[in-house]
C-alpha cells in the first residue's frame, strides 16, 4: 500500500535547466510552508492551515505541463498550487496573515487562495465540493472550442464523497477537457484510506465511467510530469478527462491543529516515508549525474530563502484590509 | 398585448437572453429532449442545440457544480432543478460556492449563475415535494433570492437575473406555469429588488409573493365586497434584497399588515418581513403584524388535508378583521 | 442494450405451486396498476401515480426469495413491492385514494407507501435517498448479529447520484448484509440510460467498490428469483451486499403525467418490448408445458380481478382522514 | 459538585446513554481511532467498540442516511458531523427523509435519531467554515432544535434529545468546547423545549442561545454596572419547539427585548422571536424589538474583519440603550 517506489529514470543532460526548475520550485515550496508552520506557531497565521510538506512533487511535476490559459482548481492543502502557478510568495504570505495584499484580499485565507488572473481558481474547504467546478470549467473549455484543460486537484478522502461519482460520469460522458489529480497521501485526517474506501486504488475507480486513468509515484517529480504530460494532451488533442492518482505522503499533521503522528499512523511509517522524500530524491539523483554541483544546489536553497524570508517581511509589513472591506464584495454590481 | 402563460413568459426570457448572449445556457434534467418536466425549455434543444441546453444525470450536485465552475470561468449557467425539493441534494454548491466565491475570492470571482425551478406544493405531491425553501435561501448573503406571481414578471425579473453578476435563486410556482397574463412584444426588464403594488388600498397592507399574490387579490377582493376594507396588496417579487422602503411606504398609510407566503411559519419570509417593520415602522402600527402560512407539518398527500394546510383567503380575511379590530 | 432474453429455463414439474404463485403475483400486480391507471385518469388518485406495467417480474421473482422479517425498501414506483411484501391490495388502493384506511393512512399517496408490520419501509420521492437508508437498515441488522437481510429497489438513473456511490463504498467496507435492486428499465424519465451514464452496465459499477454483482433478465421471473436467491443468501450467510442488475422495461409513461412514448423513444421500441412482457413469458412456458390448463388461466385471471375490484370498491368506501389527521404525526411523543 | 467543561459533558452523555441503551450508537468522520476532530468522543471507541463508534468515509449524505435507516428499524443512531457547514451535503437526509417519514408512514415509522456537531464561526476559518444554520433547521416542522450554551445544559440537553423519539439537530459552539461549569454526578436530563433565565432582570429582556448567551451575560454585567439597567438573560436552550411562555413572561415584566444570536439577521432565529412577540405580546411592548447578528456576510478570514461581523456585548449594549429611549 505504500507508494510504489519507482526506478529512479536516468536524467537526460539536455533537461537539465528544467530538473533546476523543478527542484527550485520543490524547494520553493518547502520553504515556504516551513515559514508558514513557523508564523502559524507564532500566531501570525490563524484558522486551519494545511502543509505541503512531503507532496511537492505532484504539484510540481504536474503544473508544469500546464499553460497559462488552463484553469487550476484546488482543496485547501493549496499553498503550494497557488504558488506553482505565478502567484507571487508575497501575495500567498499575506493571505496567509490576513493582509490587504493577500492573493484573496485577506478574505479567503489559507483555505481560500485566488488569482484569477493565474487562472488559479481556489482555495475550496469543502471536500469534494470542487471537483464539479472543475469539470464546469472544462465544459466551458467545450463549449467555447478552445483547447485549454482545466484541472482539479483533490485528496483520496474525496473519493469517497457524492460529488466525485456524480463529476466523474458527467465529465467522461460529455467528454470535457479535465484532468482530476488524486493527491493520495493515505489519509484524510486520521483515516486510512482502507478504513474508509472499499477499493484502495484510486485510480481504478475510473472503470466505473470508462475514464482514462493512471497510477503514479508522487514522490518522483519527473515521473508525474510525464504522466500529467499525457494526460493533458489527451484533454487538448481528444477532449478527453483523465483520471490521476499519485501516491504520495503528507510529513506533517492534517492541520497545524492536528498531531504528525500519533494514533493513526506510527512515527516508524513516517521515518520510512521520509526517506523517499521528492527533494531529496531529485537533488541526488542531479548530484549523483554530475548535474548539479554542492555549490549550485547551496546557492538554489540560499535564493529560495531570500524569496521567502522577503515574503513573510512584505506580508508583516502589508496593511490589514480597510474595516469597510467587511461589507464589500457580497455582491458585484 | 399578447396574453401568454406563465410558461412561456420564462420560456421567452431564456430564448431572448440565449440570443442575445451566447455565454448563456441551459442546464438541467430533462430540459432538452424532454422538452422540460413542466415544458418551461419547450423548442430550446432545437433552437440552440445540445452544447446550449444540456441534458443531465441526476446529479443535483454534481451539475450545480459543473454551473458554478462555467460561471466562474466567464459563462452565464442558467441551472434548471427540476423541483427546489431536489436542490436540496445541490444546495452545498449553492450555499458554499456560488453564494461565497465572489466574498472570498476578495472581489476576484463573480459567480453569473441562475438558479431555477419550481418551487412550493402542487396538487397532492405530499411531503417530499411540497416545499417553500424561500426563507432559507433568502437567509444567505451572497445570493439574490427571486419569485415571480405573474406571466409579466416572471419573464422580466429571469432576464435580470440573467443578466445579473451574482447567484440568483428564482422561484417558479409550479402551479403558477398555466397561468396567463399580459407580456409586451418588446423588450422589457424587471430590476430586482423592487416590490410592486399589485392592488392599491388604504386599510390594511397585504404582503406576499408568488402564489400567494393570488391568494391576497381574492381576499382584497371580498374584504372590499363584503367587509368594506380595502386592501393593498404588496407583492415581493424578490425576496433577497427585499424592498423594505416600499413596505414601509404602505403601512405608513394602512397601519396593519398582515402576510402571507406559502411556507411555513417558522423562521419564513413573512418572520423577517415583521422584524423590519416592526423596527422600522413600529409608530405605524396599530396592531400586530399576523401572518397566514402553510399548516406547520409537512405536506399530507390527502387532497383535503392538503387544501386545509395551504394559506387560503378565508385565512387572510380573518386575519385582516384581527388587524383591524373587528374581531 | 436491450435487455438480453435469456433462453427459457426448462420448468420443473415439482415447482408448479411456485410458478403458479408468482404468476398470480404477477397478474395483481398488472392488474392492480392498470386500475389504479383508470381511477388516476378518473380523477379519484392524485399528485405523481407511477405504474409498474412490464417490471413485474423483477419484484416477484425478487420478494418470493425474502423472509417476513428481511427489510424492504423502495423508491415511488413500490405499488407492487408493497403488493408483493404482504400489504393487501386494499390497504394499498386506499393510500392512492389517500383514504384514512391507507397504509400510510392518507399521508403518505403512491410515492410513500409504509407497511412497517411488513417491515416495508417506503415508499421514498427524492432519487437516491432510500439506498443509503437500505443500507443503515443492513447496518442494524449487522448491529444485532442476526440473519436478516435489508433490500433497496432503485432504478438504473439513480445509479448517477452521489448516494448511490456513498453507500455502494460502506455497504462494501462495512460488509452490511444489504442486496442493491437495480431495476434497470433503460429511462430515467425522458433520459435513456446511455445518455446520462458512461458506462451502461449498472452491475460494471460494483468494480469500484470490489462488490459482487450480477446482471439479469428482468422480463424472466424465475431468473431474477434465482440471482436474487444467491444474493440473499450471500447477506444471511456472509454477510456481504451484492449489486444486482434486472435489465426490464416500462410499458407506460414515466407517471401518470407523462406520454407513453415520443421525444425520448419510440413506439416500435416499446412494441418489441410488449413481445417480452414477463407475464405472458411465463403463463406460455407454463401452458407449454402442460403446467397450467387454459381454464387454470383464466380462473387466476378472475380471481385477481375481484381481489382488486374489491380494493378499489374498499378504497372508495373508505373514509377521508379526520381533518385533525393534519396536525397528528408531526412529531411522535 | 464538579467542574467539567462543555466537551467533557457530551461525552459523559453519549457515554451514559451508550451504557444505558444498547440500540444507541455513534457515527461520524474522525469519531473512533481519531478521538473525535473536537475530541468529544474521546475514549468511546475504546469503551464501545467498532460496531458502536463508527467511522466513516467522508460521505455526509451517505452516513446521515445510514443512520435514518438504522433508526427506522429500532436504533437510536447519534450522527456526528465534523461541523455542521459540511451538513449541508446531507441536509436531504435531515429534511426530507428523517423530519418527514414519521408523518408520511402515517405515524408508523419514527426516527430516532441525533445529528450533532459543532456549529457558527470559531476564529478565523473564513467563508465556508462559519455558519450558523439554527434557522434553516427550526424552519422545518418534524426537527426538533437544541443549541446549549453550558456544560450542564449540554449534558442534560444531549440526554433528553437521545432519549427523544424524533429526529433532533443537536449545534454545539465549537469555541464553546473548553467552557467549563458544574455538572453534577447524578444523572438528570434537561427537557427540550424549555428556556431557562440565566439571568434575572427588569428592564430589558436578553434572548439568546449558544455562544451569544455569554455575549448577553456580558452585556447585562456591564448594563448593570455601567448603564443602571437589569437585563434578564433568557437562553433559548431548545429553537424548536420554541419556549415562548417564558419569553412572554418575561417581557410582560421587561417592556423591552433584545434578540442577540451568532447567525446572519435574514430569516435568523430572532426574526422569529419578534414575529412571535409583536403578536402575542404586542401591547407590552414600549419599543420595537432590536436583534444583534452577525454582520449580513460571508465570515472573511482576516481576525480585525472577522471580529467585527460577529456579536458583541458593545453592540447589545448599544440595542438596549436604544430600546431603553436613552440613545
Ligand atoms: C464535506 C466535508 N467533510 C468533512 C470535511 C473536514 N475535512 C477537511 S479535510 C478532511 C480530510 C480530507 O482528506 P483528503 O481528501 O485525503 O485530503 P488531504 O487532507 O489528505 O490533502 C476532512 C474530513 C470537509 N472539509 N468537508
Ligand atoms: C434527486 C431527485 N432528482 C430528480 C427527481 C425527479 N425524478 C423523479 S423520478 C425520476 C427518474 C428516475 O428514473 P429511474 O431511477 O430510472 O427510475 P424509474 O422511474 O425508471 O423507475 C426523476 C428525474 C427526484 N425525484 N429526485
Ligand atoms: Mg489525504
Ligand atoms: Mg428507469
Amino acid at each position: 500500500m505504500t507508494a510504489a517506489p519507482e526506478q529512479d529514470q536516468t536524467l537526460d543532460p539536455g533537461q537539465r535547466d528544467e530538473y533546476l526548475a523543478l527542484l527550485r520550485r520543490m524547494i520553493l515550496v518547502r520553504r515556504f510552508e516551513e515559514r508558514a508552520g513557523e508564523a502559524y506557531a507564532q500566531g501570525r497565521i490563524g484558522g486551519f492551515c494545511h502543509l505541503y510538506i512531503g507532496q511537492e512533487a505532484v504539484a510540481t511535476g504536474s503544473l508544469a505541463v500546464l499553460r497559462a490559459d488552463d484553469y487550476v482548481f484546488a482543496a485547501y492543502r493549496e499553498h503550494a498550487h497557488a504558488l506553482l502557478r505565478g502567484t507571487s510568495a508575497r501575495a500567498v504570505m499575506a493571505e496567509l496573515f490576513g493582509k490587504a495584499t493577500g492573493c484573496s484580499r485577506g478574505k479567503g485565507g489559507s483555505m481560500h487562495l485566488f488569482d484569477a488572473a493565474n487562472h488559479f481558481l481556489g482555495g475550496h474547504g469543502i471536500v469534494g465540493s470542487h471537483i464539479p467546478i472543475a469539470a464546469g470549467a472544462g465544459f466551458a473549455i467545450k463549449s467555447r472550442g478552445t483547447d485549454q484543460v482545466a484541472v482539479c486537484y483533490f485528496g483520496e478522502a474525496a473519493v469517497n464523497i457524492g460529488a466525485f461519482h456524480e463529476t466523474l460520469n458527467m465529465a467522461a460522458l460529455w467528454e470535457l477537457p479535465t484532468v482530476f489529480v488524486c493527491e493520495n497521501n493515505r489519509y484524510g485526517m486520521g483515516t486510512a484510506l482502507e478504513r474508509a474506501a472499499a477499493v484502495y486504488d484510486v485510480s481504478r475507480r475510473a472503470c466505473s465511467y470508462d475514464m482514462a486513468s493512471e497510477t503514479v509515484d508522487g514522490m518522483n517529480v519527473l515521473a508525474v510530469r510525464d504522466v500529467m504530460a499525457r494526460a493533458v494532451q489527451r484533454g487538448r488533442d481528444e477532449k478527453l478527462p483523465t483520471l490521476i492518482e499519485a501516491r504520495t505522503y503528507r510529513y506533517m499533521g492534517h492541520s497545524m491543529a492536528d498531531p504528525i503522528h500519533g494514533h493513526y499512523r506510527t512515527k516508524i511509517e513516517l521515518e520510512e516515508q521520509k526517506a523517499l522524500d521528492p527533494i531529496a530524491h531529485l537533488q541526488h539523483a542531479m548530484t549523483a549525474a554530475g548535474m548539479l554541483a554542492e555549490a549550485d544546489a547551496a546557492a538554489l536553497h540560499a535564493d529560495v530563502e531570500v524569496e521567502v524570508e522577503d515574503a513573510v517581511r512584505f506580508a508583516e509589513e502589508s496593511p490589514d484590509p480597510d474595516p469597510a472591506e467587511l461589507y464589500a464584495d457580497v455582491y458585484r454590481s | 398585448m399578447p396574453v401568454i402563460t406563465y410558461r412561456d413568459a420564462l420560456n421567452q426570457a431564456m430564448r431572448e437572453e440565449m440570443q442575445r448572449d451566447p455565454t448563456v445556457f441551459l442546464m438541467g434534467e430533462e430540459v432538452g429532449v424532454y422538452q422540460g418536466a413542466y415544458k418551461v425549455s419547450r423548442g430550446l434543444l432545437e433552437e440552440f442545440g445540445p452544447q446550449r441546453v444540456v441534458d443531465t444525470p441526476i446529479a443535483e450536485l454534481g451539475f450545480a457544480g459543473v454551473g458554478v465552475g462555467a460561471a466562474m470561468v466567464g459563462m452565464r449557467p442558467v441551472i434548471e432543478f427540476m423541483t427546489w425539493n431536489f436542490a436540496l441534494l445541490a444546495i452545498d454548491q449553492v450555499v458554499n460556492s456560488a453564494a461565497k466565491m465572489f466574498y472570498m475570492s476578495g472581489g476576484q470571482v463573480p459567480v453569473p449563475i441562475v438558479f431555477r425551478g419550481p418551487g412550493g406544493a402542487a396538487l397532492q405531491l405530499a411531503a417530499q415535494h411540497s416545499q417553500a425553501f424561500e426563507s432559507w435561501y433568502a437567509h444567505i448573503p451572497g445570493l439574490k433570492v427571486v419569485a415571480p406571481a405573474t406571466p409579466y414578471d416572471a419573464k422580466g425579473l429571469l432576464k435580470s437575473a440573467i443578466r445579473d453578476d451574482n447567484p440568483v435563486v428564482f422561484l417558479e410556482g409550479e402551479m403558477l406555469y398555466n397561468m396567463k397574463g399580459e407580456v409586451p412584444e418588446e423588450e422589457y426588464i424587471v430590476p430586482l429588488g423592487a416590490a410592486d403594488v399589485k392592488r392599491p388600498g388604504q386599510d390594511v397592507t397585504l404582503v406576499c409573493h408568488s402564489k400567494t399574490v393570488t391568494v391576497a387579490l381574492k381576499a382584497a377582493e371580498r374584504l372590499a365586497t363584503e367587509h368594506g376594507l380595502e386592501a393593498e396588496v404588496v407583492d415581493l417579487r424578490t425576496l433577497r434584497p427585499l424592498d423594505i422602503p416600499t413596505l414601509r411606504e404602505s403601512l405608513h398609510r394602512t397601519n396593519r399588515c398582515v402576510v402571507v407566503e406559502e411556507g411555513w411559519p417558522f423562521c419564513g419570509i413573512g418572520a423577517q418581513v415583521v422584524d423590519d417593520l416592526q423596527r422600522e415602522a413600529f409608530d405605524d402600527l396599530d396592531a400586530p403584524i399576523l401572518r397566514v402560512t402553510q399548516a406547520d407539518v409537512p405536506m399530507p398527500y390527502n387532497k383535503h388535508l392538503e387544501r386545509a394546510a395551504k394559506p387560503t383567503p378565508d385565512q387572510v380575511i380573518a386575519a385582516v378583521r384581527r388587524v383591524a379590530y373587528l374581531d
